[in-house]
This record gives C-alpha cells, sequence and structure tokens, in this order.
C-alpha cells in the first residue's frame, strides 16, 4: 500500500465513507455536478477503492474533484452506505494538503474560496454578510439586492436586524473577544495553516503575488466549456 | 395526469417542545432578515415559549466547511464553542436557522458519537483555546421542524389560508427542501429525505396544495464553491433552471423553502434566467415567488409583508399577496425605518416587477 | 442579453427521450448481431487502435443505442478495421461490419 | 410391500385423542419398533402412527408432505394461510421453459390428496414447545398438536417496494412490482397507468436485494431470470413494446439461463442497461421519468417510461421470522439457519426439528420442491432410527 491511499485513510471520515462499491452508479444517476460537468463520483470512489497510487495521485491533481456540490444526494442513496461526496471532501483535503490543487484550475480557485469565505470568517465571523456580498461581485443577484446593499443601515431596521449594531440580533457585530476566540481555534486546528498553503501555493504556482489579481483571475477564469 | 397513491411520509423525528437555544444564519441573516425575526415572534408571542437569542453567537463555518478552505478539526471546535454557549446558557435544544448548520451539527454530533476520541480532542481543544466546556445537545431541531411541530396552534391564529380567494381552490405550492435537511441524515428530517413532511405538512394544514414534480429532490444548485467562485456560477444556476423548468407545467402558486441559500437562489436566479435567456416560468413573466416558510407563515398570521422583508425578493410578491387576500400598503415598501421614501430598485430588462 | 461573467451550464446526461430509434432498427436489419452485445469488453482488450490511444470500442454500442451522435463521431474515426475484435468476441458480434456500417450511417445523415 | 396395522394393533400403538402426550410419543413409536420386530417387517413396511407436522404449504412443504405420506408417515400440513402455495400461484410462467405456474401448483395440490395428508388451511402455528421427544405446537385456533417432529417450511415474502420509497411504489400508479406484472402477463394485459398499452417497459432489478439501505445485502438470485423471462413475455404479447433492463450484474445462472437472456436480446431485441436506478418520479403527463447511469459509458441517463416494473427480492417470511425466532434458529436477515448448508441443510440444532424451503434462504421453486423432498427424507431416516 502506497502513501496517498493512506492518506486519505488518516482522514476520520475515511472510514464510513468508503465500505466497498459495487459500481452501481446510483450515486452518478442522480448527482447535479454529473449532470452539469464532465464528472462521474462512482468513477472516483473506484479509483480509491482500487487502490492504485498512480490514479489517485492523478486524481488530486485534476479538475474533476472540484466539481462536486456537496448536496450529499448520494449519501441518501448508496446501496452500500458509502459516501462519495465526503470521499471528495478527503481527496479536495489531501489535494490540498500535497499541493496538488494547484495543478488544476477549479483547485487553483481555492485561493478565492480561502479570501471570501475563510478570510470573513476570521475577519467578521460570518460566512457570508451584505458587507462581502458587493453587488459588483455578485451583479447576477439582481437590481433588488443592489437597491439592499445600498439602503441597507436605513432599512434593515424595518425587518428587525440589528445591523452592524452591539447586542443580539440579526446582522449585529460580533464582539471583539468571540473574534479572538474564533482566531485562536483557527490557529489550533489547522484553519489558517490551511489558508497560507493554499495562498502560497496559489502564488507560487501562477507567480502572481499582488493578491487582488490573483483573485480576479481565480475567480473568473473559466477554460472549460462547460 | 398525475395519479398518486400516498403523499408524504409521516415518520415523526422528536423535536423538543420549548426552551431552545438559536443559532441564526449567516445567509439568513443576510438575505432574509425578516425571517428570523418572524419565526423569534411566533415562538414567543404565538407559541409562548422560551428561545434564547445571545449576541455572542458567530458562524458555524459551515460554507468554509463545504468549500473544503476549513478543516474538519476547525470546524469540529467552532462547533464547540458553539455549543459551550447553549452549555453556559443553561440549555439543552439547540435550534440553528440554517439549513447548512443544522447538517454541520448533526454531522459532527454524529462523528462525536461514533468517534469518542474525537469529541474528547474538541473539548480539549475548545478548552485550551478559550477555557470553554460544553455538554451535547439533547436535541438538534431546524426551526422549520418547529413550527411543523406546531402548525395546528399557529393555524388557530391565522387569519389567512393558503387558498386563492379568486378561485377559492388551494394555492399550489412547491416545497423545497434544504439537502443537508435529511439527505445526510434521513432520519434526522421529518419524514425522511425521500418525501419529507416538513414543509408540505406545513402548506397541507394551511390549506394548499403540494405539488409533487419530477425535479421535486433536485438540489437548488448552490454548490457551495459552484456559487461562490464566479467561473463556476454556470453550474450552479443551470441546477435551479432544471427545478424550473420540471415544475412549469405544474404552474405553482409559488415555492416555499426551509434553507435560506435554496431560498436565495431560486428567487435570484429566475432573474438570471430571464435576463441572460429571456425565459421565466410563469405565465406572465413575472416569474414564480420563492419564500421562506417563516414568511409563508407569518403572511397567514397576518404579520406586514413589508416588515417580513418581501421587498428583498427579486420575484415580486404582489400577485400572490393578491390571491391570498392580503392587504398591503404600497407606499410602505420602499421606505426606510425613519419613514423616508427611498428610490426604487431598478427595473431588470426582461423579469417583470 | 446580460452578461454576468458565465454562461449556463448545459446538461450532460444521455435524455434517451430524444433518440430516435429508427436509426438504432436500420443499423440492426444490416447488422444483427449487433443485439447481442453484453459489454464484456473482450473486444476492447484486445482492440490494435486501443493501443495507442483512448478509443474504447465496447462503448460503440451504448453509444448507438442511445442515438449519441457527437460521442460517435468522435471515436468511429479511431478505428483501423483490423477486425481482430470480432474474431473475440463471444457473443459473435460482426463489430467490424458494425463500425462500417455506422460510419456509413453517419456519414448519410450529414 | 407394504403392511398395513391390524386394526387391535392400531389401537395399541395409538390412542383416539388426535393429540398424544409428549410421552405417548416415546412409547409409540417403541410400540411400532416392538410390532415390526414381531412380524419381522422392515421399517418402511411399517405405518408411523405419529402426525408429522409442517408448518407452510408452500412448495417446499407441500412437497415434503406428498413424500412423507408415499412413505407412510402421517402429515399434518398447517397453512396460515386459506390457499396453498401462493407465492408459486401468484406467479404466470416458470422460468426457464414457461411451465404453467397453474398447473405446476394443480399438480402439487395433487399430490396432496392422500390419505395420511391432513392439511390444515387458515391455520397458524403461534407457539412451539420443545419437549424431550416431542414438539407440542399451538395454533391460532387454540388446538394442541403435539408431534415428534416439525418441518418448517414457512417460507419468504416478496419484498415490500413501498420501503425503496425514491421508487414510487404505492404513489405513482405507472410504478408496479414484479408479481403485478405476472399478473397482467397472465391475464394478457399489460398496461400503464392509464390503461393503455405502454409503448415502453424498464425493469428494475435489485429492489429489496443488494441494498444496505433496507438491510438486505444479499442477493435475492431469481430476480434476474425472472426479469428476463417477463422482458420476453412481454415483447410476446406486445411486439411493439420497447423493454429496458436496469440491472448491475445479471446472474443467469441456472441450466438455460443465459440462453434465455441471449434469446432476450437476440430475439426479442430487450435492452439491458447496467446501472441501477436511483429515482422514480411521474411526469406532468402521467410517465415515469427514471434517472440511471450508463455505467459502461460512464454518464447519466434520463428515461421516461410508461411501465416501471420492480423486480422485488425475497425476504423471510412473517412466519419464518417468528418462528425463527422462537425456536432460536434465527439466521441472517430473519431468515432460519440450519444446521450445516452443506451435508445437513434440512436439520437445525434441535433434534426432530427439520428445515425445508425459502425460509432459509432465496431459492426458486424447483430449489425449493427438492429441499422439501430431501428433508422429508432425513424426517424418515429420524423417525424410523
Amino acid at each position: 500500500m502506497g502513501n496517498l491511499y493512506d492518506l486519505l485513510r488518516e482522514d476520520v471520515r475515511f472510514e464510513e465513507a468508503l465500505h466497498s462499491c459495487m459500481n452501481c452508479g446510483i450515486c452518478t444517476a442522480i448527482c447535479p455536478a454529473a449532470e452539469f460537468y464532465d464528472y462521474d463520483p462512482r468513477k472516483i470512489v473506484d479509483t480509491i477503492q482500487r487502490r492504485n497510487e498512480d490514479e489517485i495521485e492523478a486524481l488530486l491533481r485534476s479538475e474533476t474533484i472540484w466539481y462536486c456540490g456537496q448536496c450529499l444526494s448520494c449519501k441518501t442513496r448508496c446501496p452500500r452506505g458509502n459516501i462519495p461526496a465526503v470521499l471528495i471532501a478527503i481527496l479536495r483535503s489531501v489535494s490540498q494538503r500535497m499541493g496538488y490543487f494547484v495543478e488544476s484550475e477549479k483547485g487553483l480557485q481555492q485561493f478565492a474560496v480561502s479570501k471570501k469565505v475563510a478570510q470573513t470568517i476570521l475577519d467578521i465571523g460570518y460566512c457570508v454578510h451584505p458587507d462581502t456580498m458587493k453587488y459588483e461581485m455578485h451583479t447576477e443577484q439582481g437590481p433588488v439586492w443592489k437597491w439592499y446593499t445600498e439602503n441597507i443601515e436605513e432599512i434593515a431596521p424595518r425587518f428587525g436586524a440589528n445591523y452592524h449594531g452591539e447586542g443580539p440580533g440579526a446582522l449585529r457585530s460580533i464582539r471583539k473577544d468571540t473574534m479572538e476566540e474564533i482566531n485562536k481555534i483557527f490557529e489550533a486546528t489547522g484553519g489558517k495553516e490551511l489558508m497560507r498553503k493554499v495562498e502560497t501555493g496559489a502564488k507560487n504556482k501562477t507567480n502572481i503575488r499582488n493578491d487582488e489579481d490573483l483573485f480576479n483571475l481565480v475567480y473568473n477564469r473559466n477554460t472549460s466549456k462547460e | 395526469m398525475t395519479t398518486k397513491k400516498h403523499y408524504w411520509n409521516e415518520y415523526q423525528k422528536e423535536i423538543a417542545d420549548d426552551k431552545y437555544f438559536y443559532e441564526r444564519s449567516c445567509i439568513r441573516q443576510t438575505f432574509f432578515p425578516g425571517s428570523e425575526t418572524a419565526f423569534l415572534r411566533m415562538i414567543k408571542e404565538e407559541l409562548g415559549k422560551d428561545i434564547l437569542d445571545v449576541e455572542n453567537q458567530h458562524t458555524c463555518t459551515g460554507i468554509g466547511f463545504y468549500t473544503d478552505i476549513v478543516p474538519l478539526e476547525t470546524t469540529m471546535t467552532i462547533v464547540a464553542r458553539l455549543l459551550s454557549l447553549m452549555t453556559e446558557a443553561g440549555y439543552e435544544n439547540y435550534v440553528p436557522s440554517c439549513v447548512t448548520s443544522f447538517g454541520v451539527f448533526s454531522e459532527i454530533v454524529d462523528l462525536w458519537e461514533h468517534q469518542p476520541s474525537m469529541l474528547a480532542k474538541a473539548r480539549k481543544i475548545l478548552y485550551d483555546t478559550t477555557g470553554r466546556t460544553f455538554e451535547l445537545p439533547k436535541n438538534i431541531a431546524h426551526p422549520s421542524d418547529i413550527i411543523y411541530k406546531f402548525r395546528e396552534e399557529l393555524k388557530e391564529k391565522m387569519r389567512y389560508r393558503l387558498v386563492n380567494r379568486f378561485t377559492g381552490k388551494p394555492l399550489r405550492v412547491v416545497e423545497h427542501i434544504g439537502c443537508h435537511y435529511a439527505k445526510i441524515f434521513p432520519n434526522k428530517g421529518v419524514g425522511k429525505a425521500e418525501f419529507p413532511h416538513v414543509l408540505a405538512g406545513m402548506i397541507e394544514s394551511w390549506g394548499g396544495e403540494v405539488v409533487d414534480y419530477p425535479e421535486r429532490r433536485h438540489c437548488c444548485g448552490f454548490g457551495f464553491r459552484q456559487y461562490v467562485v464566479r467561473a463556476n456560477r454556470g453550474y450552479s444556476v443551470a441546477n435551479t433552471k432544471k427545478k424550473f423548468e420540471s415544475m412549469q407545467p405544474y404552474e405553482p402558486d409559488f415555492v416555499v423553502a426551509n434553507c435560506p441559500g435554496c431560498t436565495m437562489f431560486m428567487d435570484k436566479w429566475q432573474y438570471t434566467i430571464a435576463e441572460m435567456e429571456h425565459k421565466t416560468y410563469d405565465k406572465n413573466g413575472f416569474g414564480i415567488p420563492v419564500l421562506t416558510y417563516e414568511e409563508m407563515a407569518g403572511l397567514l398570521l397576518g404579520y406586514d409583508p413589508w416588515e417580513l422583508g418581501l421587498q428583498l425578493h427579486q420575484v415580486q410578491s404582489e400577485r400572490l399577496l393578491d390571491k391570498l387576500g392580503i392587504p398591503y400598503n404600497p407606499n410602505e415598501k420602499y421606505k426606510s425605518v425613519s419613514g423616508k421614501i427611498l428610490p426604487n430598485p431598478e427595473k431588470p430588462q426582461y423579469l417583470r416587477v | 442579453m446580460a452578461d454576468f461573467g458565465f454562461n449556463i451550464s448545459k446538461p450532460q446526461s444521455i435524455d434517451t427521450n430524444d433518440m430516435d430509434v429508427n436509426r438504432l432498427q436500420a443499423l440492426e436489419e444490416k447488422v444483427p448481431s449487433f443485439r447481442s452485445c453484453i459489454s464484456c469488453g473482450t473486444c476492447t482488450a484486445t482492440c490494435s487502435a486501443r493501443q495507442f490511444g483512448s478509443f474504447n470500442i465496447r462503448r460503440i454500442h451504448n453509444l448507438y443505442r442511445w442515438d449519441q451522435r457527437k460521442g460517435l463521431e468522435k471515436e468511429m474515426q479511431k478505428c483501423m478495421l483490423c477486425g481482430k475484435c470480432t474474431l473475440v468476441c463471444p457473443r459473435g458480434v460482426n463489430l467490424r461490419s458494425l463500425i462500417i456500417h455506422i460510419r456509413k450511417a453517419l456519414a448519410d445523415k450529414k | 410391500m407394504f403392511k398395513p396395522l391390524e386394526m387391535k394393533e392400531k389401537e395399541k400403538a395409538s390412542r383416539s385423542d388426535e393429540s398424544p402426550k409428549p410421552r405417548e410419543i416415546k412409547r409409540r413409536l417403541k410400540a411400532v419398533k416392538k410390532i415390526r420386530r414381531k412380524k419381522r417387517l422392515e421399517p418402511e413396511e411399517v405405518e408411523l402412527p405419529l402426525q408429522v407436522a409442517i408448518i407452510g404449504g408452500g412448495a417446499a412443504g407441500m412437497e415434503a408432505a406428498s413424500v412423507l405420506a408415499a412413505h407412510r408417515c402421517p402429515v399434518s400440513l398447517f397453512e396460515a394461510r386459506s390457499e396453498l402455495a401462493v407465492n408459486v400461484k401468484n406467479k404466470y410462467k416458470i422460468f426457464p421453459d414457461f411451465s404453467d405456474a397453474g398447473q405446476l401448483v394443480q399438480t402439487m395440490v395433487k399430490a396432496l390428496d392422500h390419505p395420511l395428508i391432513t392439511v390444515h388451511k387458515d391455520t397458524e402455528i403461534v407457539e412451539i414447545i420443545q419437549e424431550p421427544d416431542a414438539y407440542i405446537l399451538l395454533d391460532n385456533k387454540g388446538v394442541s398438536h403435539t408431534v415428534p417432529a416439525v418441518l418448517l417450511a414457512s417460507g419468504y415474502e416478496p419484498f415490500d417496494a413501498k420501503r425503496k420509497e425514491e421508487l414510487g411504489f404505492g404513489i405513482y400508479d405507472g410504478v408496479i412490482n414484479s408479481l403485478q406484472l405476472e399478473t397482467m402477463l397472465k391475464e394478457h394485459k399489460v398496461v400503464n397507468s392509464l390503461g393503455e398499452e405502454p409503448k415502453r417497459v424498464v425493469f428494475l432489478q435489485c429492489v429489496g436485494s443488494r441494498d444496505e439501505k433496507v438491510g438486505n445485502h444479499y442477493c435475492s438470485k431469481i430476480c434476474c431470470v425472472t426479469a428476463v423471462k417477463q422482458a420476453i413475455e412481454v415483447k410476446r404479447q406486445q411486439p411493439d413494446t420497447e423493454v429496458y433492463v436496469f440491472y448491475m450484474d445479471l446472474r443467469l445462472w441456472g441450466q438455460g439461463y443465459e440462453e434465455l437472456y441471449r434469446q432476450s436480446q437476440e430475439e426479442y431485441n430487450v435492452h439491458f442497461v447496467r446501472g441501477r436506478i436511483s429515482e422514480a418520479a411521474s411526469t406532468f403527463d402521467g410517465r415515469i421519468q427514471v434517472k440511471a447511469e450508463d455505467t459502461l459509458l460512464g454518464q447519466p441517463l434520463k428515461m421516461t417510461t410508461d411501465l416501471l416494473v420492480l423486480m422485488i427480492g425475497m425476504e423471510a417470511s412473517p412466519g419464518t421470522r417468528k418462528l425463527g425466532k422462537a425456536c432460536g434458529l434465527e439466521g441472517p436477515y430473519g431468515f432460519v439457519r440450519s444446521k450445516s448448508v452443506h451435508l445437513e441443510d434440512n436439520l437445525s440444532e434441535q433434534e426432530g426439528f427439520f428445515l425445508a424451503g425459502s425460509c432459509k434462504r432465496p431459492m426458486h421453486i424447483a430449489e425449493a420442491v427438492n429441499d422439501g423432498r430431501s428433508a422429508a427424507l432425513e424426517i424418515i431416516k429420524f423417525l424410523r432410527r
């Protein structure tokens, strides 16, 4: 048994996520990603269970592991009790750990994901917040969203929100001491390390040092026809 | 013609009946802040229950976890911190507003049950970093579970029914369940994963008719990283499109969802599709309104539509309000909290508003 | 049309409701052994073209059955008509003849 | 040559009451032995004055009864339902040779027409008490039966496809199970939910089998060939109907099965698709939409059909579950456990308690018949020991 398979297996979720696959295709049949990408979760599960190191490495460097939308529809159906979506999450985790994610366009997007989600958590304690959902970045949200974000201070209280306020309520500012605890937890559990790894990997691969330039590149680039 | 013999699964999960610890949802606060307000009002004022909304709570990191940028250990410890707030306040019933968060909590608690060493690890890291301790929740319920549980009690207080007042017929409602509500753990959802009864039960008991259509179980398309990164949004919108194409022949009056993300996407993507492909899924080009279940319940209880925040939806709801016979003041729609009339949002080019 | 920086993805799955069954019937009349395939892959295992590329002759059967014209067109030119597949098929499918007829059918439709 | 006991001897061996006391069993067996020795008769020449109880009037139980009777062993056959051989009777024709199931049942029922066989229909055995040398069976009518040997042949029941909610059985009219299709075939009336001849029929294998989600890891083993048989019958009755069979493996292991598969492809143009259907839903026009992956292509596919036939597997019947558990013979999935599947498959861990047929595991009709027959011989061996 080689290294990569062992790395996958080290993840605490692995044991539950893969028992044995009989290639019935029930996961691919209802997979939203298989409907719109050239993507087949069954094949990924089968590749892992075959334990071929070269194939697993190719997978970790591939576009295909980044197509899954983590809806977990596959978990509900698998007649062998496997969880393809969790195997994907494990592959992504190892791909980032090993630095392989930079080999694919979709993998490189993790730089943008890190800035947009993880950094937001560390900065303000939310995954998503109107302040970080700028209309220019989300024109597909439409004019009502534009209107809301432009007038949020004046209108949010109508819905009982406590926008940027102290105390409880929707969209309140999260207390400084709480933010410190979140930051400590991220540091102690490898959350920050992963962010650093993604950042260094992406910058070295693309040779783009400027955050904004790199962000715009990976956020918008789509060379596949899909 | 659809011939159907039995409808929605009646499987009942355990739902605590009082003393809830409420965890707010990043997405719901961002897009539907009025829904969380309405939910708390229903629980406290209509049902007279105790629900706690604490100040020092924060994200569960769910979106970071499912975009694979926040490691399991981190999410697990953040979950532990949220639980410590519950423990600190003396509560045992955890109620996460977000379906993603509901999924995260279900997954992490399941992991701890199967791998006690991970629970020990979470306890240790949390204590080492914050000095906090926590107990496991006795019950985890999504707010939609609670509304479902008390749907008959709420019905007694409701001033309106899901009935078209022009025709007297039940409104045709598409219910959409967030994937992480029951697909991860079917036993954790009312009615399980295939025919979840959580929203269907509300619709039926409040006078509406549930639409069963082929892509009913299909994901809204959020897909975490598939929406977060612009380059991937073609996937995200395509899934919503698939659902609307499938439900279109049934001519639903509105869609209701229990996941804030799904509600937002199914609302906003109708605009995107209309502008990109000049397609809408109702007969008149307005799109199909998509409501949160709190908004649906709030409207029937007689809450003001503009206090609920219906003006934050891209697909406008006036036509639905007319069908329900719910009065509204158009002049109030775009007012600020101080009563100032704000400029109206721009009109989309194609989607009618 | 508005441009939001992405296109709406097109479904990739096979929609069997779109397929033209007449095309299949026409082929089966010419090569009746088409029906006998059990997708065992013996043909692919022995295929000469397979040695040098991604050609998978076994898939031809399903691509044709589902009327996947695009997929077929891509695949059909890879075959070198050596006929080894026909020799090894345990169900006696005349694959070589099949390829010739599919090529013809695809050309005719153009 | 068989020699009946003379009346006086018979009375000596047995008493008039139908159900002797356990101690009586031993006495009677001894008495028979004594008479036999005295008259210098071979064991099989003497009629046993004791009723053997067979629980279950299906293929295995009925065959066992007729074999026991032919060997001069009186039998009480208990069937919980009002009819015998219900599972066989529900079928139209039997693979691989398309024998008529009705005729088969007739033959089997006829073989029970024997003075030594008493058939108790509508009689469910609710309790079994083990005594030294005997078993006391209590039935649902409150009657007890004391016997030297019991044959459990309580069989299987078809999987209830409602448990696979995502497949829409019991929800959408266009979704039926393989037994309902048998009935349609029998009546020559294969129709969709609107009563029309279907343009397309889709079969799905492994419903309730090989599926952790319903707790059945095992293969029910008869569904593959049944689908092939049914597909052919559909095509025979309605040649213009398109037929698709969705499978994971085609396990056509029996004599003539593979040939039948080939015939279905070549002669009847039945299409086989390798992929398990993930869900079925009703379309707006009342047809059924299914989703699967064509795993041989590696692409998901969507198909609309007039009729979706679920090939339901075999599960232990309620009687099998209950009695197996009560007697401590519960095996995997609620089936009962034999002493050894190789050489002692009709024996159980308990002396005098025998097993036959699909109460042990999925079996097809011929297997169950053979198994009933071999169990009968084991019982005779035991009683004449």
